[in-house]
């Protein structure tokens, strides 16, 4: 919740105060991970986790905040690991350090590719939305496939990097940090800006925003980029970690779900949500793989737990939580404004509406 | 490239197209009553293809007969997914939120099959499968033929269902105006379990029409499912007559392209066409411009 | 109503839960298949403490079926191994973690194994889209990567020390039998041939080398078309080979199902190619037959480095073995299970000739040029670490038998059938 | 601003025909109308939501027929719905924030904090203004209908439009903070401020407005002063309904003779319908408090009362749609609340709502078919589809249509045969005359009359409250969601408090005397 919403300016402060220590105490935790832990599989699986986290931040600060749905993010997040990839293929980096400097390069390629596909699926709203990034999102995968820099099936190989293997995972692992910090510090100033207030605006009622003067169109499709360039850093990395980016795994649809639901589970819309569900969610399913064999099982179990949250929590932990302790407040304002309007109507819809 | 090979495709595209379009009238028709996309469509017409395979190979009980079992198991499972799940789809971001849990039905079913059958790509096989006939300066495959007659059929059926019998009025009443519906007697919820019920049964004859032309495993249901979404949208969402027509529209554009061009590129001008033909037209291609009243 | 919605929460975590359990019992039993053979070792002989071989296998996901082939060679190997006194006396224990066919998880894996759980050894995965980045981990901690099915370009072209392929590498597999086809007799000798690939790094690369050797006899590419993985309806494909009416049909498959189809199509489509030869299904035994209907088969070629009915002593032995085990005949025996046991068998050659389980010594003597055995024939690796000894045999359908015909000159190779009969319909 | 020759239809209904009309600059500018007359419609297009199909709008002399809502606004044009719209999820605060117009670059605007100091204090000044500052922080979505009027009108104020559009603000707010209302409405056009102000509440629209323009059909009936509207003959007409000797209850001497009870006044036959101390409403509280109404057997019952006083409701508190939360309704001395409205149907009860209920994409003869849906024997469908053919003729002549097509005369007339499809002992008919043209509206009145004769009971809610009383045998008039008067339609009719119901206190006191 942002501080807009803060009861009292004093309660505000001290609220305010509390929530930056809270911060503030995660983000050293996050440091010193790495440095205290240092197992490689942890670290390894820390890697993916923060990536995730940040990657599910910038898909909220979209789809969260503006209520429509994105499942083709994956689009920026292949073409973030093939921008890496083939710069540098092509100019002939060694691999270590340089290669991180191409992941800006990687993120304003993943922001160019937004605009013209922004501007071609925000024309609609809802489920209609939902299939044209669907569409988008395997128009990608398949001229991935068939064009002939792409490398085809194989895809790419990226140069190795030489880092130690104790600490192999660190240079990913802070880099990842970073960039999980820069799209936390986005959501957060976005959630907060005016600009933001028009993004949730348009997700409560896009007509009467439009009627307020709110340039819809305009505020969706730079929420859209401005999600899609972290997106397209991370996948550079990612991929780079990886070391090497093909089709099939560069546009993955798993990789659109997951965001959607690590977002749902901890609560679209919100700062705090995305993190706890990307932490949650990629951590156990690290492990989880690791252990499971059975074929299938695993499908089985992940969408058991996927549907007992969505029917259980619909909003997510965050916001269900946040409700709770609302509706105690809303029930305090409504008994107010009934003392201080005794005689107060219903809505007058009626069944004509 | 010659003329006849053209043919051809043109012709396999249409008969593809009628199968494709079967799916997608089951898939229209659930999203028109319940306002909600069933992502899991691909899935259940991949498990009706395991359920005909099943029969036929294990119970030795032929394909077409088969159906008589299979449709009605799927129409049972249609019903039950209703009643636990999508009428309980929450009306805020149901759009949203129906994909999310129509995606995790579909897993579930992926992985049930992986399960029970492994991951091999298996084929539905009958006496009639090598048999073709020779028309126009080529072979059609029976198979196709059969398929095809097969979709063709239940579309009519369905279509006579919709609009010839009382249920069918139930149906398309529920669906313009839920209170009027109410206010004449119907039991708009009953109505609406069965016509999911029937939008996922006719996908057990999808199942045995694409698992005879096609070679299926059990997560061959997302490439079917993207497929069937495009056509969806492109026709329209909600209207079955839309959905036929972009079925077989976007399968011939495939097919010669496959055969013009390049079998890799085919899929791709597959999807571009229909993002094309939605910048263009954003409420598809019969759709009522609903698209944006929300 | 309200209260129905509580049931079916109810419901939902309640198969959560039990699902949970069912997924808590089959990680049991994942830990209980390495344990296995754990207790396989502690039955053996000596042994103080076991040596651990970690390796991360494709149990789901795309690639679930030659992952659990592949845990199968593995453990029939660790299985005779440990019966014949394990590596330098000690037992071994396998440590199999499951990667879904995942590369974020394959790395994960490997991390585990060598940097969590310090396996003294490991063995590669499945497929060289999981080979690449596992093998890149490996060389960080200097381990030997010996692996049997990451044979693409993209695993060599990487320049790594420590990765080596003991099959044959990918690219090479149609070799034999095109060159055979280009020994014919000019006169009959195909004229004209046909190329459709699955787009598979498996396939891929084997098309342009064989095509080169054709066209350089002067067999003329009439067609020569890649199709999409997705893409399961092939009969559109298959009725333009036949359209193109080629003698000879070169098919870049993966599986059985795409064979079956393209025979049934070419049946449908009346078309009877003079030869015809399939990357992979035809190797499938009786599930192929199956497929595209008994008769069928006949005359149809497939190239691999292994067969079950390949006449070697310890193939035939391991064969024996498997059948003990999970039942079948000779000819269902995937041939993914030969690549896993020969893993297996170059490093035990390796430890044994080092006297270590130094990975940089294996390295070296692995790189030494020296030629060790495998159940699917001599293993010798070059600088890259391809087997440069080994040949791919081209085996042909005859008479409903998968039999050895290419190379002719091959110990109790028959002749090829050619042309190639008809169809039985 | 000015408006003219607007005009604009949906499907066969014809919502505004060539419309004009002049907003002057610095007044409160009333427009009144009955329901139907294409009030909010005018504002749609005004506004940009909806297109018009000709005419010109222009404001200030730049034309913004058919310019987007944002440019509209941009213009200085403001406007609140009828149905307050609110940005539910954000608090007060925040909606008032939306509005705050800032001509800068969007990535200025990302960085910015969402309101600054200043935007804030004014938003804060603002909702202090319409008085709900306490409330800043709740989320605007737990605000009660009335405050939620009073944030739409403050989150327009603080973009400072020069001109504000406002649909139905007191509608259903309670009179205290109807009071409130005008007088800021006053403040704020002392300060400068054009408002164009859509209302029923008479009392209201005569107490603040200098000029009142009457929308009638679609079309500009009158303008001028309150005092000239309202001495207006044509204006009651348009509101009580068209006469043929048009005459205001000025005019007549209204029967003074004292209101007995109920019961004895409608001794006759026994009530087929009782409603006692119905509560009922959606979510935000009761609207009926404590109803009770007898419908005699075989007579014409006509509810009317001012808009928001609960008719709909009631009907459809009877008819199933909605549960009273107390009370009991009886129907044939069975108790039939709480049923579904299937189970209601079955008992003989058939409504035919507000709000048009053909299934539009099918045929006439099918909605009409539809109307027989739970019976199962097509013989006596076919039996039923011909007796009401015979009664409606159109159902016959335009039998392959489809529904959508027809004028919204026609669509009634077919809603009125599918309910006959039952031969329901009691139909309910919501505002039968909602929206027709006075030839139509005579048409459909006849049909009621026909029905009533042929041994239907009938209980009608009727805006048109004139035609609506004459032609019912009893009248029950409803105010705020309670009873005020009942008795036989002329008396009610005839009443002098009815024309204080309509046309505010006023026209009570010129009626006084």
């Amino acid at each position: 919740m942002s501080a807009l919403s803060a009861p009292a300016p004093g309660r505000a402060r001290r609220t305010r105060a509390v929530v930056a220590g809270l911060w503030l105490i995660a983000l050293v935790i996050f440091v010193l991970f790495p440095l205290v832990i240092t197992d490689s599989t942890a670290t390894t699986i820390a890697v993916y986790t923060v990536i995730f986290m940040a990657a599910t931040t910038a898909w909220n600060i979209f789809s969260g905040y503006s209520g429509y749905l994105a499942l083709g993010h994956a689009v920026f997040f292949g073409s973030g690991g093939y921008a890496v990839a083939l710069a540098a293929r092509d100019w002939h980096f060694k691999g270590g350090w340089d290669v991180f400097g191409l992941l800006p390069f990687a993120g304003v390629v993943a922001a160019l590719i937004a605009v013209p596909v922004g501007l071609v699926a925000l024309r609609v709203r809802r489920h209609t939305f939902v299939v044209v990034t669907i569409a988008i999102f395997f128009i990608f995968q398949l001229a991935a496939l068939n064009l002939g820099f792409t490398g085809g099936t194989s895809g790419i190989n990226f140069p190795i990097a030489t880092f130690p293997p104790a600490t192999y995972n660190n240079p990913f692992y802070y880099i990842a940090l970073a960039i999980l910090v820069i799209s936390v510090l986005m959501s957060w100033s976005v959630r907060r800006s005016r600009f933001g207030l028009q993004l949730l605006a348009v997700r409560d009622d896009e007509d009467r925003a439009l009627g307020l003067g709110v340039k819809t169109r305009r505020v969706k499709l730079i929420a859209f980029v401005l999600s899609a360039f972290p997106v397209g850093m991370l996948g550079g990395l990612y991929f780079y970690f990886l070391g090497q980016v093909y089709p099939q795994f560069a546009y993955d649809p798993l990789f659109d779900i997951s965001l959607a639901l690590m977002g749902f589970i901890g609560g679209i819309g919100t700062l705090v949500g995305p993190l706890l569900g990307a932490l949650v969610l990629e951590t156990l399913q690290q492990y989880f793989t690791q252990s499971v064999s059975g074929t299938g099982t695993y499908l089985i179990v992940y969408g058991v737990l996927f549907l007992a949250v969505i029917l259980l929590l619909p909003r997510g932990v965050v916001p269900s939580l946040a409700m709770l302790w609302q509706r105690r407040r809303v029930r305090a304002a409504t008994r107010a404004a009934e003392s201080r309007e005794p005689a107060r109507r219903g809505d007058m819809a009626g069944v004509a509406r | 490239m010659s003329a006849t090979a053209l043919l051809q495709a043109i012709v396999d595209g249409v008969l593809t197209g009628g199968v494709y379009a079967l799916m997608a009238a089951g898939l229209t028709l659930i999203f028109g009553v319940m306002d909600i996309i069933n992502i899991a469509q691909g899935a259940m017409v991949v498990l009706g293809a395991y359920l005909s395979y099943e029969l036929e190979t294990k119970a030795g009980i032929p394909l077409l007969p088969g159906l008589l079992i299979t449709i009605p198991a799927m129409f049972v499972l249609g019903m039950a997914i209703e009643f636990c799940f999508m009428r309980r789809v929450r009306e805020t971001e149901r759009a949203a939120m129906s994909i999310l849990v129509t995606f995790a039905v579909a897993i579930i079913i992926e992985g049930v099959l992986s399960k029970a059958f492994g991951v091999d790509y298996v084929q539905l096989h009958a006496s009639y499968v090598d048999k073709s006939i020779y028309l126009l300066g080529f072979y059609l495959p029976w198979i196709y033929v059969i398929a095809f007659v097969l979709a063709a059929v239940l579309l009519v059926a369905l279509y006579a269902l919709l609009y010839r019998t009382r249920f069918g009025r139930a149906v398309r009443a529920s669906l313009q105006n839920r209170t009027a519906a109410d206010l004449i007697g119907v039991n708009v919820d009953r109505t609406r379990m069965i016509a999911v019920g029937i939008g996922v049964a006719i996908t057990a004859v999808g199942g045995f029409a694409f698992g005879a032309t096609n070679a299926f495993n059990p997560n061959s249901g997302y490439d079917l499912i993207s497929r069937l979404l495009a056509i969806v949208i492109l026709g329209g969402m909600g209207s079955i007559g839309g959905a036929m027509a972009a079925a077989v529209f976007m399968l011939v554009i495939n097919d010669v392209v496959a055969v013009a061009w390049s079998p890799t590129w085919a899929p791709l001008v597959f999807f571009a066409a229909l993002v094309l033909v939605l910048s263009v037209r954003p409420q598809g291609l019969f759709g009522r411009s609903g698209v944006r009243a929300q | 109503m309200r209260h129905f919605r509580r049931l079916a929460q109810v419901g939902a975590v309640l198969a959560a839960i039990t699902v949970l359990a069912a997924c808590g019992s089959s990680s049991n039993k994942s830990s209980s298949t390495s344990s296995s053979s754990g207790s396989n070792a502690s039955s053996g002989t000596g042994g103080s403490s076991p040596i651990t071989i970690g390796t991360s296998l494709s149990l789901s996901g795309d690639f679930a079926a030659d992952g659990q082939a592949f845990e199968r060679g593995y453990q029939l190997w660790v299985h005779d191994q440990n019966a014949a006194g394990g590596l330098l006396g000690h037992q071994i224990k396998l440590d199999v973690l499951s990667d879904a066919s995942s590369p974020s998880q394959v790395v994960t894996n490997y991390q585990h194994l060598i940097g969590s759980n310090h396996d003294q050894l490991v063995f590669g995965p499945f497929s060289t889209l999981l080979t690449v980045p596992s093998a890149r981990v490996a060389a960080r901690y200097g381990y030997a990567f010996v692996e049997g099915a990451g044979g693409g370009p993209s695993v060599f072209g990487e320049g790594l020390h420590n990765v080596f392929d003991v099959t044959v590498p990918v690219k090479n597999g149609l070799v034999t039998w095109a060159q055979w086809v280009a020994s014919l007799p000019a006169s009959q000798r195909p004229k004209t041939a046909a190329y459709a690939t699955v787009n598979d790094p498996f396939t891929q690369p084997q098309i342009p080398v064989a095509q080169a050797i054709l066209t350089a006899a002067g067999v003329k590419t009439v067609l020569n078309k890649v199709f999409p993985a997705e893409v399961t309806d092939y009969t559109p494909i298959a009725s333009q080979v036949a359209a193109a009416k080629p003698d000879a049909v070169v098919l870049g498959s993966v599986d059985v199902p795409t064979v079956s189809a393209f025979v049934h199509a070419f049946i449908q489509q009346h078309f009877n190619p003079k030869a015809f030869i399939a990357t992979a299904g035809p190797d499938q035994g009786d599930a192929f037959v199956k497929a595209v209907g008994t008769g069928n088969e006949n005359g149809i070629f497939v190239p691999n480095g292994w067969f079950g009915g390949l006449k070697k002593a310890d193939s035939q032995k391991m064969v024996a073995e498997y059948i003990a085990k999970y039942g079948g005949t000779p000819s269902d025996v995937n041939a993914d299970v030969a690549e896993a046991y020969s893993v297996g068998q170059a490093i035990a050659q390796a430890v044994a000739a080092t006297h270590s389980l130094d990975n940089s010594k294996i390295i070296a003597y692995l790189h030494s040029g020296v030629t060790l055995n495998s159940v699917q024939g001599p293993v010798k690796f070059d600088s890259l670490g391809e087997n440069t000894a080994g040949v791919t045999q081209t085996f042909q359908w005859q008479k409903g038998n998968l039999v050895e015909s290419i190379p002719t000159t091959a110990a109790g190779a028959s002749p090829p059938l050619f042309p190639k009969p008809a169809w039985v319909g | 601003m000015d408006i003219s020759g607007v005009s604009k239809s949906f499907g066969g209904v014809k919502a505004l025909s060539t419309c004009h009309l002049e907003i002057h600059e610095g007044q409160i500018n009333g427009l009144i109308g009955p329901n139907g007359s294409g009030k909010t419609t005018l504002f749609n297009c005004i506004t940009g939501y909806e297109r018009v199909q000709s005419g010109q709008i222009s404001f200030r002399d730049t034309d913004i027929t058919n310019a987007r809502p944002d440019r509209v606004f941009a213009l200085g044009i403001g406007r609140t719905f009828q149905l307050t719209r609110l940005f539910a999820r954000l608090s007060v605060l925040e909606n008032m924030l939306v509005a705050t117009q800032r001509h800068e670059g969007w990535l200025r605007s990302m960085i910015r904090r969402a309101g600054s100091a200043s935007e804030r204090n004014r938003a804060m000044e603002l909702l202090d203004f319409v008085g709900i500052a306490k409330l800043a922080h709740d989320p605007a979505g737990s605000l009660s209908y009335g405050q939620r009027k009073l944030l739409e009108l403050a989150s327009m104020l603080v973009a400072d439009p020069s001109v504000l559009l406002l649909d139905e603000p007191a509608g259903g707010v309670n009179p205290t903070l109807i009071g409130h209302l005008a007088d800021r409405i006053a403040q704020l056009n002392r300060a400068g401020k054009t408002f164009l102000v859509v209302e029923h509440n008479m009392e209201f629209v005569m107490g603040i407005c200098h000029r009142v323009t009457v929308l009638s059909q679609g079309s500009t009936l009158v303008s001028g002063t309150p005092d000239e509207v309202r001495s207006n003959p044509a204006v009651l007409d348009a509101y009580l309904g068209g006469e043929d000797d048009p005459s205001t209850p000025q005019a007549r001497q209204p029967v003074r003779r004292p209101m007995l009870r109920k019961r004895e006044v409608l001794g006759g036959p026994e009530p087929l319908l009782t409603l006692r101390g119905i509560y009922a409403g959606y979510g935000g509280g009761d609207i009926l408090k404590d109803v009770s109404i007898d419908v005699p057997e075989g007579a014409i019952t006509c509810i009317v009362g001012p808009n928001g006083a609960g008719k709909s409701t009631m009907l459809a508190t009877i008819s199933g749609l909605l549960r009273p939360r107390a009370g009991e309704i009886r129907f044939d001395g069975r108790v039939v609340s709480g049923k579904t409205p299937g189970q209601i149907l079955d008992l003989g009860i058939a409504l035919v709502p507000q709000a048009h209920s053909l299934f539009g994409d099918m045929t006439v003869r099918e909605n009409v078919e539809m109307g027989a849906f739970t019976i199962r024997d097509q013989a006596l469908v076919r039996k039923r589809l011909a007796a009401v053919q015979e009664l409606y003729p159109i159902v016959k002549e335009r039998a392959d249509e489809r529904a959508a097509s027809l004028s919204g005369g026609q669509q009634r007339l077919v809603e009125f045969a599918r309910c006959l499809m039952l031969e329901p002992r009691l139909i309910v008919l919501d505002e039968p005359s909602m929206g027709l043209d006075p030839q139509t509206r005579q048409i459909v009145f006849d049909m009621v009359a026909l029905m009533n004769r042929q041994g239907k009971t009938i209980l009608l809610v009727e805006q048109n409250a004139r035609a609506g009383l004459k032609l019912s045998s009893h009248g029950v008039v409803l105010e705020n969601g309670t009873v005020r008067l009942t008795g036989s339609g002329r008396e009610v009719l005839e009443h002098p408090e009815i024309g204080a119901l309509y046309l505010g206190g006023a026209a009570a006191g010129a009626a006084a005397p």
